[in-house]
């Protein structure tokens, strides 16, 4: 006896029904776009799309190490700190002589090693994530502030190099290679989600943790993994900074883990964990810099009007964003 | 252990408190005068009073961010709140002709209350009826009440010189800060709005199991609305605090991260971000741990350099020692009564099925 | 059939959760090639013995020998690497995850570390085949009935390369046909020389397929039989540890007939009540006093027309009368106002608030009406909640323990009694009886008939239609998400009358009245 | 030439298009900074487009990018820190946009990224601070026991204050700082760090507050206490801002060194000068003053901020 099959439809006309969140929100993308061309005649040079890249290079990477965290169902609240302390430690090596590749790979060291020891904090001893990383907010920034209290330059070749390499027309319109670096780890991580058990793993997690680990998965490497890869990410975020600053300053960053989760949940991630793609993490990263990028061009706003608008323009999209979303359903 | 010690033992609130004691005990070793109190022009002036009266205002925000929490939401515009309703009531008062009258604080304040609860209520809304996720609506106004607090004083700090309104943050009733009595009185309240009706358990449940509520005849949404309004309505009494406790109003400065703070107490306070069960005396405990370590950095003359590492180190010996796991694994030295095992299960969240 | 050495031996285990022994001193054998059913009343250790086998609780005491070898599980990882597979007593499966994912995360078929997803997709639809279940494997599990989630469950364990195969109460909401379709395939595993551990509440189940019975008892064993050489009443009685005679009870109750309850203006009266996408539109009266059983398939729609009467999702069309007025259904609350109760069948996602005790949950939905101003006085509380414990044998009996921790079929006791407290005039049970074990199934059947005495209508949809047949003065039938017919329960109706009526379908049998 | 000026550039195409990214609103005093500043643009007849990056470096990074796009003739900005401008203020470069800091200095090598700076010195106002107070503790006798509220941990301001103040008082040895903790520049953390300060240490001879607003807060602890501020304890700030100037006249603050917000003006004056490829002294100070008691009384009732 063959139940009833209840398919309410072909295949392909229900697949984009998952992709809807972030198809809505790159259609509002793109009218905010273009209502900034339609503004400003300026706004609809190549560059500035490139700038955005550029200016938020370091943003994306950090952000597409929390998508994974808030998919597992967690938040990572070290990230803007991390970011910050491996600056700092890189421009204070430098600084003290050590060659470019022994400090990069130091300062790609710790974030992970911090985001790794978060990470078996939360699982082993069954701490909530908000307030480890918390803490280890607090360490990271501390840190920043023992190494110098103020700001140490970085001179060093390479660093100089990957700072102000164009690649493009050099008159013209061009990107950072702190770009290209950003664009490899965003494709890194949407391969790792969709195609490796460890990306699985995670949506299981975020799904249902408990369901998870009776299914027999590793629910504790997963878990321990995706705080190391925010740690990374951070880490890999902190080195791009240091490349766009060219220097180490202890107050850099601070409040950049709301822009993160803001722009990784706008990007359609739920904060409840299970459901979210990188791609949309970009997108959300998108959003904050074209609002940024409206408001300079404007110029005309006065600082607490800047952030009654930021507010507005964050508050229409999400609303757009969820009212379309909730229609197409 | 003796039996006699164990209900104390695991008393939700033993190791709060007992982070709390070692803290106290601590600075006093390091300064002998830390627990002193004395009279100083009638009231008692010293060190526990001024944590005292300095977590008043976290204690208050910590309060409606506990209910939020409960419901498994989250408040982040508390901060913006604060001096939003701070910089409504100082402007009034400024304006005024008689800044000493009473009238004209009760005016000032039931206009920055009713701005604050309009505030709540769109968070609410937000939230309940628009369905956006708490972090991302809440982060709204985190975001552009800076704005509207900077747009009220218009950037500048506005200074007022009322002694009523001072009497919020400075006054003193029965020799002890009239602060600590107004946030022990919300405490009392909101413990027996929450307690003594079926709200808290109606809320516990929403935080529990939304859907499931909603089957039970519970209006989920309602109660999803209501506490951002009520979180609102605290934030702005914690507001009035802030800014009476300097007498100006500061719309860039006031309560800046004091969501963080807030949300730190009530986690510390043993309720679960995830939403369900809260508990009210956990977080004012929470509160006191918080005001008591930033007490510590300065009384322990801490440099400012390595003040953020040492709350690290506090904050996460805190989380570790009141952690059941942590304690199953390195409390069981003694070779007497094993402690049962641990559910080796984490913590269970609820199946969310479309 | 079965080989001289077990491959499973669990000797003197104990295990306790603060302030309850679930466990105490218990063995347990299982040997290649059988079926080995575990039986024993709710909240007897059933899945905790299974648990603290898989290693998702530790052991108190106790040893554990898996071959030659013995274990001590980390985890369920290492029990299904070890080839312990497990289905464990609630679904458990990511809501979020497709259907073939959920079937395959974790082994996922990869080249070169990447998962093949167009072979993950075709395997899983071979898989369900297996299972006789034609469903879109790309859809989310969550979009699926509970059975179905049942069954991909099922899928998800039979696939793996193991030695022995547990499978947690996996017929709780599954129908005949399914069930049946499981038998096939469990002895079919059977015949490969794979151990199966089977628990399940049907007797006729465990007589269906069992080679051997373990039986447990408050945590301790009971015995091992051959079920060849144990009779049910005997069974039954290891298990509840007295005789039973309620069972035979029911059998006899006399059922008022039809034309006793109907007459007068109908409690709820719909008419042309359908919502797109979930049921076609129907029209059904429910009388005081009436019991209305719901029959049909897996995913016939049962649940969704259920729904629909308590207002959990809005009815698109059609129309509603209460008591002959004219009323609107389009909130649970409402519906509650009108005197309507509604137990869903998914205790875990709608039922429990795991985190709040027993008693809170009791009252839930009575606290609910009354409005948050008018807290239950404590009293009145502990009164109600007393009684229901006592009536359902809800145990522990301990009202304030979390209900989470309570074993599954006591949770579900607790929900019925939340709805039995608000004493409504509808009461739609969508499966109340799953997971419950025989004794107090036997009592809560016999609670419906009294309480339909008493007055009271009940909407009653379980997948065994027997219960059905044997409770409702009405029998609806329901097929591809449509009403087709309305059986008046006399005695032509039974349940091969029903199977034809579904299988048939279309053709509408004269509805009464 | 401007011809070119993008869109948003409003006006007439001869106005002069300014860029100025501000580091936020955080105090009044940056307030008062940003209304001099637009204040004098309308007056002088430029056309700016103001850009507050609220206090992060990386959003004044972006706003000169997109000045940069939109094609102005001078950028001007208040750097948040000091390093990390070398790049972008290449790119400015490159685009032929003259560059004009204000408030305060960058720490590049390359001189030739930047016309001017225009701005004040806060090593200077801290030494100014310590200079006075080495001049006033000569006649006392044993140690002078000094409190210092620090501003924000790790800014440039908190830096060069603390900086300037302890070379200051070098020149001294009776002078002894006892206690330094971070008031956030706020009078909320002034108050709360002088209420510990006060109980730790019996005798505290004089209060350094990196600004006023920090002063201002701590004066309300040293009243709880029952001190006399200004006359048991020494209180000296930074700033002037005009709270500070009132609390000075009254008596209650001893000594504020000024650090001025009104550099529009001058700005503009620089922004006319570097759009016509006049050559400009690489360094601008502001004018700035010391305040003592009399001197505030005199000055008060035409401060404009
Ligand atoms: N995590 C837990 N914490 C505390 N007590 C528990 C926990 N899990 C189970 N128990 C208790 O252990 C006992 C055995 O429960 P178990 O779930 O094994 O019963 P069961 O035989 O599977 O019953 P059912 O037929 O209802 O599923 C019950 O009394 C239950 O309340
Ligand atoms: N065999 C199936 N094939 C496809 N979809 C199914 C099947 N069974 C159930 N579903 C899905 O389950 C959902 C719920 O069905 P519903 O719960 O109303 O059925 P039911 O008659 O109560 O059956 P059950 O016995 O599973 O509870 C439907 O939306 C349907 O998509
Ligand atoms: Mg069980
Ligand atoms: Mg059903």
């Amino acid at each position: 006896m063959t139940t009833s099959s209840l398919t309410t439809g072909p295949s392909w006309a229900r697949l984009p029904r998952r992709h809807v969140p972030v198809l809505v929100t790159l259609a509002l993308l793109l009218v905010m776009y273009s209502i900034g061309v339609s503004q400003y005649r300026a706004f609809s040079n190549v560059q500035v799309i490139f700038n955005i890249f550029i200016d938020y290079g370091f943003l994306l990477v950090v952000a597409v190490g929390m998508t994974f965290v808030i998919l597992t169902g967690g938040i990572d609240l070290s990230v803007g700190s991390v970011v910050a302390m491996t600056a700092m430690v890189s421009a204070w090596l430098l600084q003290s002589g050590l060659p470019a590749l022994l400090v990069l790979v130091i300062a790609l060291l710790i974030g992970p090693a911090l985001g790794f020891l978060m990470g078996c904090a939360i699982h082993f001893f069954d701490i909530q994530p908000f307030i480890v990383t918390l803490a280890g907010m607090f360490f990271a920034r501390g840190m920043c502030t023992f190494i110098s209290s103020s700001s140490i330059p970085i001179t060093d070749g390479f660093w100089t190099t990957m700072a102000q390499h164009r690649i493009g027309d050099p008159r013209g319109n061009f990107v950072s290679i702190g770009v290209l670096i950003t664009l490899a780890v965003v494709l890194v991580a949407a391969y790792v989600l969709a195609y490796t058990r460890l990306g699985r793993n995670v949506y299981a997690i975020g799904g249902n943790p408990q369901s998870a680990l009776l299914m027999g998965l590793p629910v504790a490497r997963t878990r321990i993994a995706v705080y190391t890869i925010s740690g990374l990410c951070s880490a890999i975020g902190g080195i791009l900074l240091s490349f766009y600053t060219l220097s180490g300053a202890p107050l850099i960053a601070v409040g950049m883990e709301l822009d993160v989760i803001a722009a990784v949940v706008i990007g359609g991630t739920v904060l409840t964990g299970g459901s979210g793609y990188v791609f949309g993490t970009v997108l959300g990263v998108l959003v904050l810099g074209v609002i940024q990028a409206l408001i300079t061009f404007d110029g005309s706003l006065n600082s607490w009007w800047t952030k009654i608008v930021i507010g507005g323009l964050l508050f229409a999209f999400i609303l757009f964003q969820r009212l379309i979303g909730i229609r197409y359903k | 252990m003796s039996e006699r010690l164990k209900p104390i033992l695991s008393h939700r609130l033993f190791w709060p408190l007992a982070v709390l004691a070692v803290m106290v005990v601590a600075n006093t070793i390091y300064r002998p005068g830390f627990l002193a109190v004395e009279v100083n022009n009638g009231h008692l002036y010293g060190t526990p009073i001024d944590i005292l009266r300095l977590s008043a205002p976290l204690i208050l925000v910590g309060l409606g961010m506990t209910l939020v929490i409960a419901t498994g939401g989250i408040d982040l515009s508390v901060g913006s709140i604060c001096a939003i309703s701070g910089a409504i009531a100082c402007l009034h008062i400024s304006e005024a002709s008689d800044q000493n009258s009473l009238v004209t604080v009760f005016t000032a304040l039931a206009m920055a209350l009713g701005a604050a609860l309009v505030l709540g209520a769109w968070n609410g809304v937000l939230v309940s009826v628009i369905g956006i996720q708490p972090i991302i609506a809440t982060l709204i106004l985190m975001v552009a009440g800076r704005g509207l607090a900077q747009l009220v004083t218009e950037g500048q700090i506005i200074t007022i010189n009322s002694g009523p309104y001072r009497a919020i943050g400075l006054g003193h009733f029965l020799t002890l800060p009239l602060a600590i009595f107004i946030a022990l009185g919300a405490a009392l309240l909101v413990a027996a709005l929450t307690r003594r009706t079926a709200l808290g358990m109606i809320i516990e449940s929403v935080g529990g199991n939304r859907e499931a509520s909603r089957l039970a005849g519970i209006r989920s949404s309602r109660m999803v609305f209501l506490v951002y309004v009520v979180s609102a309505a605290c934030a702005a009494v914690a507001g009035f605090m802030m800014t009476a406790n300097v007498s100006s109003a500061d719309g860039n400065n006031a309560g800046l991260w004091v969501e963080l703070d807030a949300i730190l107490a009530v986690v510390i306070g043993g309720t679960s971000l995830a939403g369900g069960r809260f508990y009210l005396s956990g977080t004012i405990v929470g509160a006191l741990i918080i005001q008591t370590l930033t007490t510590t950095v300065y009384a322990m003359n801490i440099s400012p350099q390595t003040a953020l590492l040492f709350k690290a180190v506090v904050v996460i010996a805190v989380c570790l020692i009141q952690a059941p796991a942590f304690r199953a694994k390195f409390g069981r030295r003694g070779r007497g009564t094993p402690p049962p095992a641990a559910p080796a299960q984490p913590r269970q969240k609820e199946e969310v099925t479309a | 059939m079965t080989d001289s050495r077990p491959v499973l031996t669990m000797t003197g285990i104990s295990k306790s959760f603060p302030g309850v022994r679930a466990l105490h001193n218990v063995d347990f054998r299982l040997y290649p090639g059988e079926v080995h059913a575990l039986m024993g009343e709710n909240g007897a250790g059933k899945s905790t013995l299974i648990k603290v086998l898989t290693g998702v609780y530790g052991i108190d005491e106790g040893t554990i020998t898996l071959g030659d070898e013995q274990v001590a599980f980390s985890g369920p990882m290492q029990a299904s690497a070890a080839g312990v597979s497990t289905v464990y007593q609630e679904v458990n499966l990511c809501p979020n995850l497709s259907v073939a994912e959920n079937i395959f995360i974790g082994r996922e078929p990869r080249r070169l570390g990447a998962v093949r997803w167009g072979e993950v997709r075709r395997q899983a639809r071979q898989l369900l085949t297996r299972l006789d279940l034609d469903i879109d494997v790309t859809a989310p599990v969550a979009s699926y009935s509970l059975a179905v989630q049942q069954m991909v469950a099922i899928a998800r364990a039979i696939d793996v390369q193991a030695r022995v195969l547990i499978l947690d109460e996996p017929t709780s909401s599954l129908d005949a046909g399914e069930v049946a379709q499981l038998f096939r395939v469990m002895r079919q595993l059977r015949d490969e020389g794979i151990a199966i551990l089977f628990v399940t509440h049907f007797l006729d189940q465990v007589y269906g397929i069992a080679d051997r019975i373990t039986v447990l008892r408050n945590g301790t064993l009971v015995g091992e039989y051959p079920t060849a050489e144990l009779p049910q009443l005997a069974l039954v009685e290891k298990m509840i540890g007295k005789e039973l005679d309620v069972l035979e009870r029911i059998e006899e109750q006399p059922r008022r007939e039809l034309a006793a309850v109907e007459g007068g203006t109908p409690f709820v009266a719909v008419s042309e009540l359908g919502r797109k996408g979930a049921v076609a539109p129907f029209t059904l009266n429910i009388h005081a006093g009436e019991v209305v059983g719901l029959a049909g398939l897996l995913g016939s729609g049962r649940t969704e027309a259920a729904r629909l009467f308590f207002g959990a999702d809005r009815a698109d069309r059609g129309e509603v009368a209460v008591n002959g007025t004219p009323t609107s259904l389009r909130s649970p609350i409402q519906a509650i106002e009108q005197g309507i109760g509604f137990c869903s069948e998914n205790r875990r996602a709608e039922g429990i608030i795991p985190d709040l005790t027993v008693r809170e949950n009791m009252i839930l939905a009575m606290q609910a009406a009354r409005g948050w101003l008018r807290p239950i006085p404590r009293r009145r509380q502990d009164e109600l909640v007393e009684q229901y414990i006592k009536a359902l044998s809800i145990r522990p009996a301990n009202p304030d323990l979390p209900v989470r921790n309570l074993s599954g079929g006591n949770q579900q006791k607790v929900l019925l009694a939340r709805w039995l407290i608000t004493e409504p005039r509808l009461l739609i049970l969508d499966e109340p009886t799953r997971g419950i074990d025989i004794g107090a199934k036997a009592e809560i059947q016999k609670l419906v008939v009294q309480l339909s005495d008493g007055g009271m209508a009940v909407l009653f949809i379980s997948a065994e239609l027997e219960e059905v047949l044997r409770l409702s003065h009405k029998v609806v039938v329901m097929r591809d998400r449509e009403m087709v017919a309305q059986l008046d329960n006399d005695d032509t109706v039974d349940a091969d009358r029903v199977m034809q009526t579904i299988a048939s379908g279309s053709q509408r049998e004269e509805a009464n009245q | 030439g401007n011809s070119d000026t993008g869109a948003g550039g409003g006006g007439g195409d001869d106005k002069i298009v300014l860029g100025f990214s501000q580091v936020g609103a955080e105090s009044g005093w940056r307030t008062a900074n940003t209304n001099s500043i637009k204040e004098a643009a309308a007056e002088a007849g430029i056309d700016l487009k103001f850009d507050d990056a609220q206090q992060k470096q990386e959003n004044q990074i972006k706003a000169i990018r997109n000045y940069i796009q939109q094609k102005v003739d001078v950028i001007a900005f208040s750097p948040v820190v000091e390093s990390g401008w070398d790049t972008v203020l290449k790119e400015a470069k490159d685009a032929g946009i003259p560059v004009i800091l204000t408030d305060r200095a960058v720490d590049s090598a390359d001189k030739s990224l930047y016309k001017t700076f225009l701005g004040s010195d806060f090593v200077k106002e801290g030494r100014l601070s310590g200079e006075w107070l080495v001049e006033n503790s000569k006649d006392a006798t044993g140690d002078v026991n000094i409190v210092e509220l620090q501003g924000t941990t790790g800014s440039a301001p908190a830096n060069d204050r603390k900086k300037g103040f302890g070379e200051a008082i070098a020149a001294d040895p009776k002078l002894k700082v006892i206690a330094s903790q971070s008031g956030d520049f706020t009078r909320a953390g002034g108050k709360q760090v002088m209420e510990q300060f006060l109980k730790a240490h019996p005798k505290i001879d004089v209060l350094f507050a990196h600004n006023d607003d920090m002063g201002l807060g701590a004066l309300e602890a040293i009243t709880a206490a029952g001190k006399v501020p200004g006359k048991d304890i020494t209180i000296i700030t930074i700033d002037a801002v005009k709270d500070g100037m009132q609390a000075l006249a009254d008596g209650k603050f001893n000594f504020i060194a000024e650090c001025s917000p009104l550099l529009g003006p001058q700005l503009m004056d620089l922004a006319k000068k570097v759009h016509a490829g006049e050559e400009v002294p690489p360094r601008i100070e502001t004018e700035e003053t010391t305040f003592t008691q009399e001197q505030a009384k005199t000055a008060l009732p035409n401060r404009k901020y």
